[in-house]
């Protein structure tokens, strides 16, 4: 699948949802099941100081797809961050960089969200790209 | 409590007629900003609609008016606040404001010398830290931080302690009255008494304390004392600074400019009498009759009656909590206006912004006291804090709502 | 003119509906205080109705929107006064506390020494003296005052002068866009760029300017910008002050508490970015708010629409007053907003009453100006001063209750 | 006549006019026939500071009775001290201190006063009364 098609794969899954709840509770639940970061790689310099929460990220480059590793102290925001890391990972710097992240405002999400938070979650997609951006240039 | 009648309280407040995310809106924020009664938003519309000019200045009828309001709103929280005069009562624009406006003309003053000591507490919001900070780095005072207990509470023998420490030295005391963060009521009277013994002057900081119980100047006996109009039902950008007349007598001004000068010229200014030399430019006069009428209204309902109605309040909400696995709750039993709590294993943020989506306004972070929240080992708590309308109803829906959200993140 | 329909402007002053003394009032003390449209009530109303929450700091729906409300207002000055950004523009109380800020952080910053040299005009406010004064006092520098000429414009040869003479040594050029006493227009490009060549900061006091003219803060250039929200149709208690960012960045902060820290501990606290550094404490919330509807009501109308019909109005109340025997006018005949004059013989304080009592309100008095007074050898003058919605009624009450004053005094 | 005697012929006088001009007429007109302070006369020490404008204002006992002058920048203030020496002149300072000023409250003039003008009214009957006390203590 592509990023687009798993994109419209989590609208048409979050569509079924009645309320917020259990968008919320979807959410979550995707950050539980997000891989374990190691506590060795929470360090300074992997920090997203967000508004309220802290966001840990880290990403490597195997066989030309970029993966991501996160954690957060935050759950909501750790199932953000998971989602992003389910249409991103393992794709080619290219595809990352050039991901349309818009579709977050159909998802019906971000109305829930406080603009702090909300904020926080556009910073974090810039840095996704940021690192992405590393990785091509140094392939380059 | 048979006497409150909160229903016809709550009813005289606009905002709570309007739904926030679909449901009934629940407002427990109220130790970060207050909600504005009819009365006090008529008063204001009735200023601009009838009154509105310039004031001190002017001949014309409607200065006049102004003027007259604006100084009958002076000798009204002279009153409320049983001040020796009122020419002890200058406005400003907050809290954070008359705290500003003390430390910096102590520093102006030369009063404060390298080596003297300035003491806060570690319940402090950063209100009444940083400002103390600022001046010490200018003045090479140094600053003494009084520690708290476990429960939240002043920690008195290491405050005896540090009076010992520091004799001689301790130039300022600066406290809350009343803890924003946890609620802790602090024990003044005692405090007030060693600082002046020890030639220290007592600057208290009565945000949190205004809007909940009956404060005497001259019961009090502190030097200076500094709130907001907006955590007393009055419109945000109007403050209040108390001061002793002789000191603030004796103190330069701050900001200069129109309205604090008797005489201009470039040969030499001379200043105004009291309270006029702290107050330059045009004064928020708006703002400061929408606070007399904010503490009129206040009155109206009784101090005493508002007070004892919260603190069952949040007594019923702390027992409710208690119940849910996990909860720690900060501060005494017998907080005043907030009640501070965390979950174990679940952010601070995470169950606020779900208990927003449930329609109920609670504050979640630092609360202005990230020191405090440093000396308990967390990055913030969840804060209901209360006001003169909450309900019953209110606190079953603050603790339903703790329950489905920690159910939701457990 | 024919463009522009000043009685449609009227009816939405619900002030301008009521009688004073038992006439229908007139009302041309705007350089005072402005009035306040219906519009800008509204906002003020609607959002303690619905939208009142304190801001920044939290997660739930009010706090959210009265961020985005109160951030919102900031974009909206931000564009009216064209600054490079938006995180120039700092909320005050008024603009006596925006030059007070900025003199105040010149003199933590150490930028200021003995014998350096702050210069201002014989026409400033004392909201552009005094704090000057104070500073110089503060830090050994001196107060140089550029001097009018008898027409009460800018004598720009005493500046050439004075710029030549305080060569290497000139630090700040303190200077208002419009004199409130007089109504002069000063010549500020050439002035500013002088000032720049010679390595000085430019504060421009736009409380006179912003009600009347469009401002440009890259096309003027000035350092700082201050103007007060009370004289722009919106409330008391609310200001701006502008700065160039990196100038903003590099000076030390001046209140300190809640919103202007990014992290404080009793080891060490750090301060916000721009904007917040500079913002201490609670905002007026409500103050930004109303201050960005007044800013869009006066654009609505079109601020070339107002000034052009208040100039008429100006220019037909100097030609009326004109044929009173003993009358000087004060100041170029292209005044803008003020119109300044004493009659001969008549106290102006005598004069003002009885105009009063005609139902019109007028200032008499130095209007904050004593140095400049002096230099015209007088304890005051009568001003009238326009607004959006005077018209040529007021114009005639005005005249014709000048002259019945003179003969009643005469 | 006494000091209260005066005083109702005042309140009669001023009740025969129709409207506020016709008042503030006859202040100014009082004012104007005030006898003539002596420019010499105008000392700092004789000096009370109004609000916006200046008044002067000097006693002297004859024959056990005080006299005043007075004079000041403001034509509608200068009437307004007429009316009180009007009231005082030549009385003694027993008279005097016991005097009710309490009557201007009836002349309808105050409350076309600015209470700024008011307060210094106020003052001025103050400093009438304490030149008056002055007296009184020399010849104790
Ligand atoms: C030219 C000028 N500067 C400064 C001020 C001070 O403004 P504010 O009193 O609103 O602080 C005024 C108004 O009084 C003014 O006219
Ligand atoms: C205890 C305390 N002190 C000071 C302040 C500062 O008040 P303001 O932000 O209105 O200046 C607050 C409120 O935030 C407070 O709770």
């Amino acid at each position: 699948m592509t990023i687009t098609e798993r994109q419209e794969q989590l609208l048409k899954d979050l569509s079924l949802f009645q309320d917020w709840t259990e968008r919320y509770e979807y959410v979550i639940g995707l950050g539980r099941k997000l891989t374990e970061m190691p506590q060795a790689s929470k360090t300074e310099d992997r920090l997203i100081e967000g508004c309220q929460s802290q966001v840990w990220l880290e990403a490597y480059c195997e066989d030309g797809g970029v993966y991501y590793r996160a954690d957060s102290d935050s759950q909501i925001t750790k199932g953000m961050i998971a989602l992003f890391i389910h249409f991103l990972d393992g794709e080619s710097p290219e595809n990352i960089l050039t991901a349309d992240f818009a579709f977050i405002e159909k998802t019906g999400l971000k109305e829930h969200l406080a603009p702090t938070r909300a904020n926080a979650l556009n910073l974090m997609a810039l840095q996704m790209k940021q690192r992405a951006l590393d990785f091509a240039g140094a392939t380059d | 409590m048979s006497s409150y009648d909160v229903s016809a309280v709550r009813s005289v407040f606009p905002i709570l007629k309007h739904e926030v995310h679909g449901k009934p809106f629940v407002y427990l924020d109220n130790a970060a900003t207050s909600q504005k009664p009819e009365a006090v938003l008529d008063v204001s519309r009735h200023y601009y609609e009838r009154l509105n000019s310039n004031i001190h200045r002017g001949t014309h009828y409607l200065a006049q008016e102004a003027t007259l309001a604006h100084e009958n709103a002076r000798k009204l929280i002279a009153r409320h606040l049983n001040a020796s005069s009122v020419e002890e009562i200058i406005f400003t624009s907050g809290a954070t404001d008359g705290i500003n406006l003390i430390s910096s003309i102590l520093g102006y003053s030369g009063k404060i010398k390298p080596g003297d000591v300035i003491a806060i507490s570690n319940l402090e919001h950063h209100s009444n830290t940083v400002p103390w900070q600022m001046l010490c780095e200018r003045s090479g005072a140094e600053l003494e931080v009084i520690p708290v207990t476990e429960e939240g509470t002043i920690d008195s023998t290491a405050f005896d302690h540090l009076l010992e420490k520091t004799s001689g030295r301790l130039k300022v005391l600066a406290l809350t009255q009343i803890s924003n963060a946890f609620g802790t009521i602090l024990p003044l009277a005692p405090m007030i008494d060693s600082a002046h013994r020890a030639g220290a002057l007592v600057v208290i900081d009565g945000a949190q304390a205004v809007p909940h119980l009956s404060v005497d100047m001259q019961d009090l006996d502190a030097d200076f004392y500094v709130f907001s109009g907006h955590k007393v039902y009055a419109p945000t950008g109007i403050g209040v600074l108390y001061g002793k007349r002789a000191l603030l007598e004796d103190l330069p001004p701050w900001r200069g400019g129109g309205e604090m000068i008797r005489k201009v010229s470039y040969e030499g200014t001379t200043f105004n009498d009291l309270p006029y030399k702290f107050e330059a430019g045009t004064p928020n006069i708006e703002g400061a009759i929408a606070l007399a009428a904010a503490l009129e209204f206040l009155n109206g309902l009784g101090l005493q009656n508002v007070s004892s109605h919260e603190d069952e309040m949040i007594r019923r909400a702390a027992s409710a909590l208690t119940s849910i696995r996990g909860v720690t709750l900060y501060g005494p039993s017998d907080r005043s206006g907030s009640l501070s709590f965390n979950i174990e294993g679940i952010h601070h943020y995470d169950l606020g912004t779900l208990v927003d989506k449930m329609g109920i306004a609670v504050r979640t972070g630092h609360h202005c006291c990230q020191p405090l929240m440093a000396r308990f080992g967390v990055t913030g708590t969840l804060r209901a804090s209360f006001g003169c309308f909450n309900n019953e109803d209110d606190v079953n829906r603050l603790a339903e709502a703790v329950e489905k959200g920690v159910e939701m993140l457990r």
